[in-house]
C-alpha cells in the first residue's frame, strides 16, 4: 500500500550538535514502528525519524482499525441499535461508552432514568473504570519489561468480569446499558460480590504498588519523561488522566456533572510531580492507580444504597427524538468522551461523532516525545493509554 | 581424567572429542531443564501453571520445542547478508562452548587446564558480542541493528566490571589458574573468597566487606553481560521487536536461544569458581570427591540461574544510558575502591 | 457567559461575518463565515471574558441541504460555559479556515473531517487522510457515498 | 490381513512413527505472534493471563513473525491493515497455521454491511485453518480453537511429504 510521509515544515535535516566546540554531523534514520509492534498497543504505526536512539520527531499514522462505526450510526433502523457499536467502540471500556450514547440521546428525548438505573449505570462504569485501567497498568509494566505485574492485573480484572457476566452475561462488550435503562436487573448476589472485590482489590493494588510503582527503575524510567505542560494540554484538549496527570484539577463526573456522582464521597486525584515534573509519565501512571481506588469507594458507597424500583423507563419501543442536535461528554477511562447527535426526526440518528479520548491524546504524541529515546518513547505511548478501537472508531 | 584418557587412548582426536565432549552434553541437558524452569518458575510468580499437557506438567516441552524449531523452514531475508546471517548464530555459539573450555567441573575434570584460565574466559567471552553485531547488520533489519549495537555497548561496558571483580579474587588467591583458585578455597564455607578467604581471622574481617561488595557487582555485572533483564536491551521485547534475533527462525534461532541460557551458566559458575569455592564442599572433608565437585559446582551455578530467572520476573528495564551509567559511574568506581582496599590489606 | 452575550459580542465585533444562530437550542448555536473561522475562533479563545480554551469536539457534518459543515464545541475552563459554533460550505466548494493554528487539538479533527467529507481546511500544516488509506475513492461518510466494489485488488460488500 | 497390508503399502512404520514425533513436537509448542488488532484481542490476552493461561498447551507468544507457528488474528481486518496482515503472514517460515478469531475476522462480523473500510474476512488474504465463532469469542473458545489445530496437525504428515519429495 502506497503511503505519502510528510515531515513537519520546521523540520531540520542534519541537526548539528556541538561538543566541545567542533561540529559533529550525524545522520537521521527513519524507523517505522507498527503496526504490528508490541509495544503499540494495538495497530497503531509510528514513523519515527531517528539520531541514533534520539527520537527527532514521531508522525503517527492511524486508521488501521477504522471500522466506520459513524456511517453504522447513521445506517441503523433504530437508535437502540448504535449501542452494540458503541460498545466495540472503546472495547476496553464499553459500560462507559453505552452510557455516554445513552446520555446523548435522553437529553434529546428529554427524559426521566429512573433512580435505580442511576445506581446500576454509576457501579458499572465505576468497576469498568477499574477494569479498564488494570488494563492500563498491566500493559504499561509490560512496555517496560515487567511482565508478572500485568498477570496480576489480569487476574483481577477477571473478578470484575465475572461481576458484569453474571449481570449480563457478557465478558467485554455488554450492550447492558440501553437508551432510557439498562437491559437486566442487577443478580441477587451481586451487592455481596462486590463488596467481596473491593475489599481484595486493595489488597492487588499495593502488591502492584510495591513491585512497580515504587520500584527505583520504574521511577527512573517514567520519571522526568514525556512531559506534558498544563498549557499544552488545555490547547490540544487532552482530557482524563493525560490532563489530571499535568496537574489540571478536572474531571467531568465532578465538573460537569452527569449521573449521581455528586451523591458520594470521592476526590479528582491530580498529578502532582513527585518522583519527576508535573506531567511525566510516572504522574499519568500514579493518577490512573489512585482512580481505581477511588472508584472502590464509590462503588463502596454506591452498593450500600442501590434503590428498589424499575430498571427501564417507560420510552416508546421505536424512539423518534424531535429534529434537533446535542454533544453531551462524560468521563470515560481515558477522558473525555463525547457524543454528537444531530436527529432528524426520524427513528435513525441523522449524524453521530463519537468524541474519542484516545484519539485526542495521541495526537498530542509528537509534541511530548521529541527529544525523548526510542525506550522512553514506549513509556509515553504506554503512559498515554491508548485504545485503537477508539482512536479509529 | 585428561591425564587417564591420554595414558588410555593416547594422543589423538578422540581424545581431544572426548576431552571436550561433557560441556556440551551438560549444555543441552541443562538447556531443557532451564527452559522449563524458567517457565515453571515464572508461571507460579504468576498464579498459573505453564506447561502442563507434554509430560508430566509439562517437562517434555522443551523436547518438543526443538523439534518443532529443527522442522521450521529456515528463512533467511532476501536483502540479508548471508555469509554472516549464516554464521553469527555459530559464532556466538562458539564463544559461548569456548569459555565452558576453562570451566571447571569438578578437582577431575576441567576441559583445558590453562594458567590463564581467568584472563582466558574474559577474552573469549566477548567473541560472543562479534557474533551478536554481525547478526544484527546481516538481518538488514533496523530493529536487528538496534539490538546489535546495543548489546555491543552493553557487554563491551560490562567487560571491565567482570574482569575487576574477578581481579578481586585473582588477588586474593595470586593465581589466574581456575583449579589453583578452587583449591585455595577448599576446607568449607568460611574459606570461601566472598567470605574473606583462607586468610588470618583479623584479615579475613578486613577484607569481608570489599570481597562481598565485589561479588555483588560481579553478579549484576554478569547478569548485564547475558542480556537478561534488567539488562535485556539487546532484545527488549517491549521496544525492539525481539532485537539482533528479529530475523532468525528455527534451529539458527534455537542456537542463539541455547547460547543465552548457557551464558547464563558460564558466569553464574565462574561467580561460584573465583567466589564460592568452585566445585569444593562447603563443609570442609565431608561429600567432597570429583564427582561430588560436579555436583556442588552445578548446584552453585543452577543457584544464580534461579536468582536470574527471579529478577527477570520481577523487576523493569533499565534504559540504554541508564544502563551505562551503572556501569561506568556506579560499579567501576566501587570496584577501583575495592581493588585499592583488598591490594592494601594484604599488603599490609 | 450566556450564549445571547457571546452572540452579541461576536456580531458587535465581526458584523457580517457572524451568520444565523438558534440561541434557544438544546445547546445554542452560532454561524460564523467560513472564510474567517480562525479570526473568530482566535478571538473566541483570547478575549479575556470568552475565554474558549478547550475545543472538545470538531465534526464534520453532510446536511441534508446540500451543505457541508463544520461544528465546533467549545469550552472554557476557566469559565465554565460552552458555546457551539458552526461554519457551513458548499458541497461544489468545501472550504474552512483550519483553526489548528488557535487550537493544536484541532489539526487531527480536521484531518478526519477530511478523510470523511472532504472538506479542506485551508492553511492546515498538513492535510492528509488520516483513517482511510491514501488512495481510498471518495468520502466516505457524505451521504452520497457509494461502496467501492475492489480497493487495493480486494474485494470491499460482503 | 488387508489392513496391515493396506498400511505397509500406503506408508511405513518407520514414517509413521516420525511423523506422529514430529507432529506431536509441532502440535505441543504453537508459538504464537503476538499482535492484536481489536477486541479480541483483549480476550486473546485474557486467555494468556493467569486465569485461562494458554501456555499450558506451550503456546508462547514471540514478537516477531520469524519464530512463530501460529498467527491468531484477533479482531476486525481493515482494508488499510489486510496488506499488512498479508505481509505478516508471508514473513513467517513455513509450517505455520491462522486461527481467525471471532466473528469480524471470519466474515466481517457486526461490519458486514455498512463497513466500507473493513475487510469481509480474513481469508480474502490469507488461508485460515481453524476461525473460532463469537464476537469476541471467550478465552474458553480460543482454547478450543488451539486444540482443533492441534487436532489438525496430529493429522498431518510432514515426513512422508519430504520422502515423496525425494
Amino acid at each position: 500500500m502506497k503511503e505519502s510521509r510528510t515531515l513537519p515544515t520546521d523540520y531540520v535535516s542534519s541537526p548539528e550538535r556541538t561538543s566541545s566546540g567542533r561540529t559533529l554531523r550525524t545522520d537521521e534514520m527513519i524507523l517505522n514502528m507498527g503496526p504490528q509492534h508490541p509495544s503499540t498497543h494495538g495497530v497503531l504505526r509510528l514513523e519515527l525519524v531517528v539520531d541514533g536512539e534520539i527520537i527527532v520527531d514521531v508522525i503517527p499514522h492511524i486508521g488501521y482499525l477504522h471500522r466506520c462505526f459513524e456511517k453504522h450510526a447513521e445506517h441503523m433502523t433504530n437508535y437502540q441499535q448504535v449501542i452494540p457499536y458503541a460498545d466495540r467502540m472503546d472495547y476496553l471500556s464499553s459500560m462507559c461508552n453505552d452510557w455516554a450514547y445513552a446520555l446523548a440521546v435522553e437529553k434529546l428525548l428529554k427524559t426521566e432514568i429512573p433512580e435505580r438505573v442511576q445506581y446500576i449505570r454509576l457501579i458499572m462504569a465505576e468497576l469498568q473504570r477499574i477494569a479498564s485501567h488494570l488494563i492500563a497498568v498491566g500493559t504499561y509494566a509490560i512496555d517496560m519489561g515487567a511482565f508478572t505485574p500485568f498477570l496480576w492485573c489480569f487476574r483481577d480484572r477477571e473478578r470484575i468480569l465475572d461481576l458484569f457476566e453474571m449481570t449480563c452475561g457478557a465478558r467485554l462488550l455488554y450492550n447492558y446499558i440501553w437508551v432510557g435503562g439498562v437491559s437486566h436487573d442487577l443478580p441477587p448476589s451481586f451487592v455481596e460480590k462486590a463488596k467481596e472485590f473491593c475489599r481484595d482489590f486493595r489488597t492487588t493494588l499495593k502488591e502492584v504498588h510495591d513491585v512497580l510503582t515504587y520500584n527505583e527503575i520504574f521511577i527512573k524510567r517514567t520519571a522526568n519523561v514525556g512531559v506534558l505542560p498544563k498549557d499544552v494540554a488545555i490547547n490540544w484538549a487532552c482530557s482524563g488522566p493525560m490532563l489530571r496527570g499535568s496537574g489540571v484539577d478536572w474531571d467531568l463526573r465532578r465538573d460537569d456533572p452527569y449521573g449521581i456522582y455528586d451523591r458520594f464521597e470521592w476526590t479528582v486525584q491530580v498529578g502532582k510531580g513527585e518522583m519527576g515534573t508535573v506531567g511525566d509519565c510516572w504522574d499519568r501512571y500514579i493518577v490512573r492507580m489512585r482512580e481505581m481506588e477511588e472508584s472502590t469507594r464509590i462503588i463502596e458507597q454506591a452498593v450500600e444504597s442501590v434503590p428498589e424500583g424499575n430498571v427501564q423507563s417507560s420510552i416508546p419501543k421505536r424512539i423518534r427524538p424531535e429534529a434537533g442536535e446535542v454533544y453531551v461528554r462524560s468521563e470515560s477511562p481515558r477522558g473525555e468522551l463525547g457524543f454528537y447527535v444531530i436527529s432528524d426526526g426520524t427513528a435513525s440518528p441523522y449524524r453521530v461523532k463519537a468524541r474519542a479520548p484516545a484519539f485526542v491524546n495521541l495526537s498530542v504524541l509528537p509534541e511530548i516525545s521529541r527529544g525523548a529515546m526510542v525506550a522512553d518513547l514506549v513509556a509515553i505511548v504506554g503512559s498515554v493509554d491508548i485504545v485503537l478501537g477508539e482512536v479509529d472508531r | 581424567m585428561e591425564e587417564l584418557l591420554r595414558s588410555l587412548i593416547g594422543e589423538s582426536w578422540i581424545l581431544y572429542l572426548l576431552l571436550a565432549a561433557p560441556p556440551l552434553v551438560f549444555i543441552l541437558l541443562y538447556a531443557l531443564v532451564t527452559v522449563w524452569t524458567e517457565m515453571k518458575v515464572s508461571a507460579h510468580m504468576q498464579d498459573r501453571l505453564a506447561y502442563m499437557y507434554t509430560g508430566f506438567h509439562g517437562v517434555l516441552q522443551p523436547v518438543a520445542d526443538i523439534l518443532k524449531l529443527l522442522q521450521k523452514e529456515d528463512t533467511i531475508p532476501t536483502a540479508a547478508d548471508r555469509p554472516l546471517f549464516v554464521m553469527a548464530p555459530f559464532l556466538v555459539f562458539i564463544g559461548m562452548y569456548a569459555g565452558f573450555a576453562a570451566l571447571p567441573f569438578s578437582s577431575a575434570y576441567i576441559g583445558s587446564n590453562i594458567n590463564l584460565g581467568v584472563f582466558y574466559i574474559i577474552a573469549v567471552s566477548s567473541i560472543g558480542v562479534v557474533g551478536l553485531l554481525m547478526a544484527g547488520w546481516a538481518s538488514n533489519n533496523k530493529w536487528s541493528l538496534f539490538g546489535a549495537m546495543r548489546s555491543a555497548a552493553q557487554i563491551i561496558s560490562y567487560e571491565i566490571p567482570i574482569a575487576l571483580a574477578l581481579l578481586v579474587a585473582v588477588m586474593i588467591t595470586g593465581s589466574l589458574n581456575l583449579q589453583d583458585v578452587i583449591r585455595y578455597q577448599e576446607g568449607g564455607i568460611l574459606n570461601w573468597i566472598v567470605f574473606g578467604g583462607p586468610q588470618p581471622l583479623v584479615q579475613k574481617l578486613l577484607l569481608l566487606p570489599f570481597t562481598v561488595t565485589a561479588f555483588f557487582i560481579l553478579f549484576i555485572a554478569g547478569v548485564a553481560e547475558v542480556n537478561r533483564t534488567p539488562f535485556d536491551l539487546p532484545e527488549a521485547e517491549s521496544e525492539l521487536v525481539q532485537g539482533y534475533n528479529t530475523e532468525y527462525s528455527g534451529m539458527k534461532f534455537a542456537i542463539f536461544y541455547l547460547a543465552e541460557y548457557a551464558n547464563m551458566f558460564l558466569v553464574s559458575g565462574i561467580a561460584a569458581c573465583l567466589f564460592l569455592g568452585g566445585w569444593s564442599s562447603p563443609f570442609g572433608e565431608l561429600m567432597s570427591g570429583p564427582l561430588w565437585g560436579v555436583f556442588w559446582i552445578v548446584l552453585k551455578g543452577y543457584f544464580f540461574v534461579f536468582l536470574q530467572i527471579w529478577i527477570r520476573w520481577t523487576l523493569p528495564r533499565l534504559r540504554v544510558d541508564q544502563l551505562m551509567y551503572t556501569s561506568w559511574k556506579v560499579l567501576i568506581p566501587f570496584l577501583f575502591v575495592c581493588l585499592f582496599c583488598v591490594g592494601l590489606i594484604l599488603v599490609l | 457567559m450566556t450564549a445571547r452575550e457571546i452572540f452579541d459580542n461576536l456580531k458587535a465585533k465581526f458584523g457580517d461575518a457572524i451568520g444565523e444562530a438558534k440561541l434557544d437550542a438544546l445547546q445554542p448555536w452560532i454561524t460564523v463565515a467560513e472564510k474567517r473561522a480562525k479570526e473568530i475562533c482566535l478571538f473566541l479563545r483570547d478575549e479575556p471574558g470568552f475565554g474558549f480554551d478547550y475545543l472538545s469536539c470538531l465534526s464534520g457534518v453532510d446536511y441534508p441541504d446540500g451543505k457541508l459543515g463544520v461544528t465546533y464545541h467549545l469550552f472554557s475552563m476557566n469559565h465554565k460555559h460552552k458555546i457551539v459554533v458552526k461554519a457551513l460550505c458548499t458541497r461544489e466548494n468545501p472550504h474552512v479556515q483550519s483553526v489548528s493554528a488557535v487550537w493544536g487539538t484541532a489539526n487531527w479533527h480536521e484531518r478526519e473531517a477530511y478523510d470523511m467529507y472532504g472538506i479542506v481546511f485551508d492553511e492546515h500544516p498538513d492535510l492528509r487522510r488520516i483513517l482511510c488509506g491514501d488512495d481510498y475513492p471518495g468520502y466516505p461518510l457524505r451521504k452520497d457515498f457509494k461502496v467501492p466494489e475492489f480497493y487495493n485488488g480486494m474485494k470491499v460488500p460482503y | 490381513m488387508g489392513i496391515l497390508n493396506y498400511k505397509f503399502e500406503s506408508s511405513n512404520i518407520l514414517i509413521t512413527s516420525l511423523d506422529g514425533l514430529l507432529n506431536w513436537a509441532r502440535l505441543s509448542s504453537l508459538w504464537q505472534m503476538q499482535f492484536g488488532l481489536a477486541c479480541c484481542a483483549i480476550e486473546m490476552m485474557a486467555a494468556s493471563a493467569s486465569n485461562f493461561d494458554i501456555m499450558r498447551f506451550g503456546v508462547i507468544p514471540r514478537a516477531t513473525p520469524r519464530q512463530c507457528d501460529v498467527m491468531i488474528v484477533s479482531g476486525t481486518v481493515t482494508l488499510k491493515m489486510a496488506t499488512r496482515i498479508k505481509r505478516l503472514f508471508d514473513q513467517m517460515p513455513e509450517p505455520r497455521y491462522v486461527i481467525s478469531m471471532g466473528s469480524c475476522s471470519n466474515c466481517g462480523g457486526p461490519y458486514w454491511e455498512h463497513g466500507y473500510h473493513v475487510l469481509k474476512g480474513v481469508d480474502r488474504v490469507i488461508p485460515v485453518d481453524v476461525y473460532v465463532p463469537g464476537c469476541p469469542p471467550r478465552p474458553e473458545a480460543l482454547l478450543e480453537g488451539i486444540i482443533k489445530l492441534q487436532e489438525k496437525v496430529r493429522k498431518e504428515s510432514l515426513a512422508k511429504k519430504a520422502v515423496q519429495t525425494v
